[in-house]
């Protein structure tokens, strides 16, 4: 694109920063994203000072920064505490809009599980419902190994 | 808290707001930033013994984002320099400590970014962890709408609340000569336009920017006598838990922290009262009433109702944003330097068309990260 | 459960990359457009020390003054120092290695104060030194790039 | 001088490795945090404040100060983001530094880390340059230092023998510590021999890429001597990021960076003959030809004479004043963490807490930082409280 300014053609120069990431996931999360994987259990860990439960698991408590060493089971259901219906497209989202972001709290939990919303016309979703993970048949290791929740 | 009692902001200067300046390198959006703030102080460059550049890597798509600036702002003189990451009202308050050390006696401190060279929602994808929340494509927009759609169900707050926070900002930048966005909205024009991502809607967000903006900070005894000199009385800073789900999205804890750190310092026990103008980041419009509720202007939930009795309009008890705020122009990591310079010049009486009457204290406000998770308080005054 | 021997995972951002469109400004627009349209150098003159800057830009640091004198600089000049990169790695733009060899030199420009990046040729290795002469090769299709320069080459 | 006197109390720092898998990022800041409270006796409820710092390219996180929280401690805390390249780890500690000495706060915890192993680092770096005029025909970090060694050997008739020395030095040095990556000796012959990456520059002259971090106390006078029966004093600190492109960069002249920082640095502390009065030095030195033309640039000896100081042992352990115990950056290199390892194994030689890699009686030490477009940071400390 070109602009002027003081009859001086105004460049711009199209480029992008493309430099490839591989994250480690840790062993905490990988123990997770694993259970996800083999066995479509929902495991998180908790604080032994505090007790709050964390999904997804903590290695330390985000409250009281002491170390997490205990794992227990949430249920993979639980309450949709917010959510919203994104209308725009991104190529960062697996999926068409619209389509919709909830936060869980999950049964066992007391942190907020991000997630995606479906099975569910847009108009009928409602903050407080009751919701359940829906799994991939095939697993990776990885949090898009629950497709989505939907209400129950 | 202790010693701010011997800062002043003698100089502040900004660049128009624009949706994209083609002929300005970050470079020399800077450089404008800092001559104005220089002129406005009657200063210059050799009266300035450090710098604190203020600049994100993803938004300027370069690491390092402060190597284009340094000659424009002075480093090429040699001074001693340093380079903040987040929003500029952090950025001013390390400025602040590099004098209050006794290391320095003026801190020139410069923001800048180009939102229009870049894609809002990839830059801000790269906020979420990349194992959790990123494959999720969270984005400032789907989580903002998130937050407003959460405060909304916890505190019984109104769309049409929401909105009037965008009607009365954008009435406000007709105002103000810097400001981006200089149209008037009605309330149905915010309920009735474009969703974004339910139920935030295209006026209830801050548009895409290119701005600049500069202060200088003087801990030198002779400065409060100068003519611009306003006087810092508070700041405080801190910052809420990262993942979305670790924290209410309704309550913005760490900004009453924030607040009250600012408060103790500048004894202040009841800003409704006490403080007579206020520029607060809102990013987004509901993001406005939350932040009421965060920096004790009402209790929590009480925002929609401070909005709908018209307290925070021009002629209200307190007004908020007389500039337009960002909802009229957002050039982030600048936005809340910004705020800062806009507070600045309530106090002097330089605000010009959006000056407030008799403006003793005013107060500032900036964000980092998503959804207000850490914010940063300034009281100044006379 | 223990997180003994779990398998540790990592997460890969595939072909994910940030679009970018840089802001050339006035001075550097104002370069690269001779060099396009004339395959000329221009550089910007400091009114106060003197300096010819190239590239351009709008402020002398050492100065911190602003700069509106262009001069004529040459397509000419010497080594003033250079290397021979001879390990590959991935170009941030296209994700892909650049294949080497390659002359990576600092040239000053005849009639400039400052340093040039850009390539050098090495097919005669023992041509490229410091203090060599070199001049600007140029792109038959120019675009307003710096790469509108292919390369410079040893001349004497 | 400061309003409140500072000195650093605590440090701790991850064994560094070229890969971590078993810890994510904020994991891994959790490590070199827990260390550092533990060294201090401290628990996270001690501190008033956080600073962090790293290069965002290089992990592909933005806004590393929100996303931090858990593995920093700051819920609920004063947290701020600083970073300016490879001398990020030095302005993290300067920033400390100012936090405390401004009264504002009494105890600060300061972290530097990376995660080279997440990306791909030459490609990361490259967008560290500018993209009109830099980028395109940049040749990675290295490359831009095999440009400043061409000049140096060839003014000065310096060889790569010499600049091996440098390496030799600092990959025996850093046998000696437990948390460097690289615990191997190498002779002379083997960095001759290793492969040519960028002439002059061969791959034993240079660092790894590394998963680790940093984190130090600062504290006030009230609480430093309470926390630490011998506190590292900070007594000058100065940082000169005077260029913006490349090609100003005066390449024959030795680090002009580093010789504004280091004479404003030596005002000062009132320090005439810095040989002489610094007992020990922890210097950001990338590559091993830094080891000789930045050492003339601190001052150490005349313009060409540092090969010379190299091959007397006047730098080695045991030597007149020993650059490096740690093993410095040729063994160790977690870019975000490097700089603030310096004034950390600065601190630690103050402290007398080395270990093997303790230099005896240290009064006074230097820490460098080096990076962006040849940027340099110091810091002197002490174990005298500053007048």
């Amino acid at each position: 694109m070109a602009q002027k300014q003081q009859d001086q053609e105004l460049l711009q120069y199209e480029s992008r920063i493309k430099v490839p990431y591989t994250w480690s996931v840790g062993e905490v999360g990988s123990r997770f994203l694993m259970e996800l994987k083999e066995n479509r259990k929902i495991w998180a860990t908790r604080c032994p000072s505090c007790d709050m439960v964390f999904v997804p698991p903590k290695k330390t408590c985000t409250y009281c920064f002491s170390d997490i060493h205990e794992w227990v089971e949430v249920k993979d259901e639980g309450v949709l505490q917010t959510f919203t219906v994104v209308r725009y497209e991104t190529p960062l989202i697996p999926g068409k809009p619209p389509y919709i972001i909830g936060i869980i709290m999950l049964d066992g939990a007391d942190t907020g599980l991000v997630h995606l919303i479906a099975g569910v016309p847009h108009d009928k979703v409602k903050v407080g419902m009751r919701v359940k993970a829906v799994f991939e048949e095939k697993r990776k290791g990885h949090i898009l190994d629950i497709n989505h929740f939907k209400p129950i | 808290m202790n010693g701010v009692e011997d800062i002043t902001i003698i100089g502040v200067g900004q660049t128009a707001i624009e949706r994209e300046k083609p002929a300005d390198t970050f470079a020399d959006m800077a450089y404008e930033a800092v001559t104005k703030a220089l002129d406005d102080a009657g200063m210059s460059i050799d009266d300035i013994d450090n710098i604190v550049t203020t600049s994100n890597d993803f938004w300027d798509g370069r690491t390092i984002s402060s190597m284009a600036v340094n000659d424009a702002v002075g480093a090429g003189l040699g001074k001693n320099i340093t380079t903040v990451e987040g929003d500029g009202t952090f950025s001013a308050f390390y400025g602040m400590c590099r004098i209050l050390s006794g290391s320095y006696k003026n801190s020139l401190i410069v923001t800048h970014v180009k939102g229009s060279i870049s894609d809002n929602i990839h830059i801000t994808n790269g906020i979420f962890d990349p194992i959790y929340m990123r494959p999720i494509g969270l984005d400032s927009l789907n989580t903002a709408a998130l937050q407003m759609r959460r405060y909304m169900a916890k505190y019984g707050i109104s769309e049409e609340q929401c909105a009037k926070v965008s009607v009365k900002n954008h009435a406000n930048a007709l105002k103000n000569p810097y400001a981006q966005i200089k149209k008037t909205f009605t309330l149905e024009d915010v309920m009735d336009s474009r969703l974004i991502a339910d139920p935030l809607k295209l006026l209830d967000c801050s548009p895409i920017s290119d701005g600049a903006a500069a202060v200088i900070i003087s801990g030198e005894e002779s400065a409060k006598k100068h003519k611009n000199a306003v006087k810092v009385r508070g700041v405080g800073y801190c910052a809420d838990a990262y993942f979305l789900g670790d924290r209410d999205l309704a309550d913005a804890n760490a900004l009453d922290m924030a607040a009250s750190r600012a408060y103790e310092s500048a004894e202040i026990v009841d800003p409704l009262s006490e403080i007579d103008v206020a520029e607060v980041y809102d990013a987004f419009s509901y993001m406005e009433l939350m932040w009421y509720e965060g920096l004790g202007f009402c209790a929590p939930g009480g925002g929609g109702k401070l909005i709908d009795r018209g307290v925070t309009e021009m002629d209200g008890k307190l007004p908020v944003n007389p500039s337009g705020g960002l909802l009229s122009g957002h050039p982030v990591i600048t936005g809340g330097l910004i705020r800062l310079i806009e507070a600045c010049l309530q106090v002097r009486g330089d605000a010009g068309d959006h000056q407030v009457k008799g403006v003793k204290t005013a107060l500032a406000h900036g964000v980092n990260g998503a959804c207000g998770q850490s914010h940063c308080v300034w009281i100044v005054g006379r | 459960m223990t997180n003994q021997g779990v398998d540790l995972l990592t997460i890969n951002s595939g072909e994910a990359e940030q679009p970018f469109c840089y802001t050339v400004g006035l001075e550097g627009s104002k370069f690269l457009t001779e060099i396009r349209d004339n395959k000329r150098f221009v550089g910007i003159k400091c009114p106060k020390c003197g300096k010819v800057y190239v590239p351009p830009r709008k402020v002398c640091g050492p100065c911190f003054t602003e700069m509106t004198e262009w001069v004529p600089v040459k397509d000419e000049g010497y080594l003033h120092s250079y290397t021979i990169l001879r390990f590959a790695f991935l170009d941030p733009e296209t994700g892909k290695e650049k294949p080497v060899p390659y002359g990576y030199a600092f040239i000053r420009l005849d009639g400039a104060d400052t340093d040039f990046q850009h390539y050098v040729e090495i097919k005669d290795e023992k041509k490229v030194k410091i203090g060599a002469r070199v001049r600007a090769v140029f792109e038959e299709k120019r675009a307003g790039k710096i790469t509108d320069v292919k390369h410079f080459v040893v001349i004497d | 001088m400061a309003k409140e006197k500072t000195a650093i109390v605590a440090t701790g720092q991850t064994h560094h490795r070229s890969s971590r898998l078993d810890v994510n990022g904020i994991e891994l800041i959790h490590e070199a945090v827990t260390r550092c409270l533990e060294d201090g006796e401290l628990t996270i409820d001690d501190i008033d404040a956080v600073v962090i710092g790293n290069m965002d390219h290089f992990e592909g996180i933005n806004y590393v100060d929100t996303w931090s929280i858990d593995g920093s401690g700051a819920f609920m805390k004063p947290i701020i983001k600083v970073t300016t390249g490879g001398t990020t780890g030095s302005t993290v500690g300067h920033c400390g530094y100012h936090l405390v000495a401004s009264g504002m706060f009494d105890k600060v915890l300061a972290i530097g880390w990376e995660k080279n192993s997440e990306s791909d680092t030459t490609a990361a770096i490259t967008t560290a340059f500018d993209p009109i005029w830099d980028r395109l025909v940049f040749a990675g970090a290295i490359s831009g230092l095999a440009v400043e060694a061409m000049a140096y050997m060839v003014k000065y008739g310096a060889t790569e023998k010499d600049a091996a020395r440098v390496a030799v030095r600092d990959r025996k040095h850093a046998t000696n510590n437990p948390y460097a990556q690289l615990r191997k000796e190498v002779s002379i012959e083997d960095v001759m021999n290793s492969p040519m990456l960028s002439d002059p520059i061969k791959l034993l002259d240079v660092c790894p890429r590394t998963d680790g971090a940093c984190a130090v106390v600062f504290a006030s006078e009230q609480y430093a001597e309470k926390i630490c029966d011998r506190p590292a004093w900070i007594h000058g600190i100065s940082a000169k990021h005077p260029y913006n492109y490349l090609g100003d960069y005066d390449w024959e002249d030795r680090l002009p960076s580093m010789q504004m920082a280091s004479k404003e640095l030596y005002a000062k502390a009132g320090i005439k003959e810095p040989l002489k009065e610094i007992d020990v030095m922890e210097l950001y030195l990338p590559y091993s030809c830094a080891g000789l033309s930045w050492i003339e640039a601190l001052g150490l000896c005349g313009p060409g004479q540092a090969p010379k100081l190299l091959w007397d042992g006047v730098t080695d352990m045991g030597g007149e004043l020993p650059i490096n115990p740690s093993g410095g950056v040729i063994a160790t290199n977690c870019i975000g963490a490097t700089a603030l390892l310096r004034i950390s194994e600065a601190a630690v030689q103050v402290m007398g807490r080395g270990g093997k890699r303790q230099v005896p009686d240290v009064n006074t030490a230097l820490a460098s930082g080096f990076g962006g477009c040849f940027w340099s940071d110091v810091t002197l400390l002490k174990s005298t409280k500053p007048k």
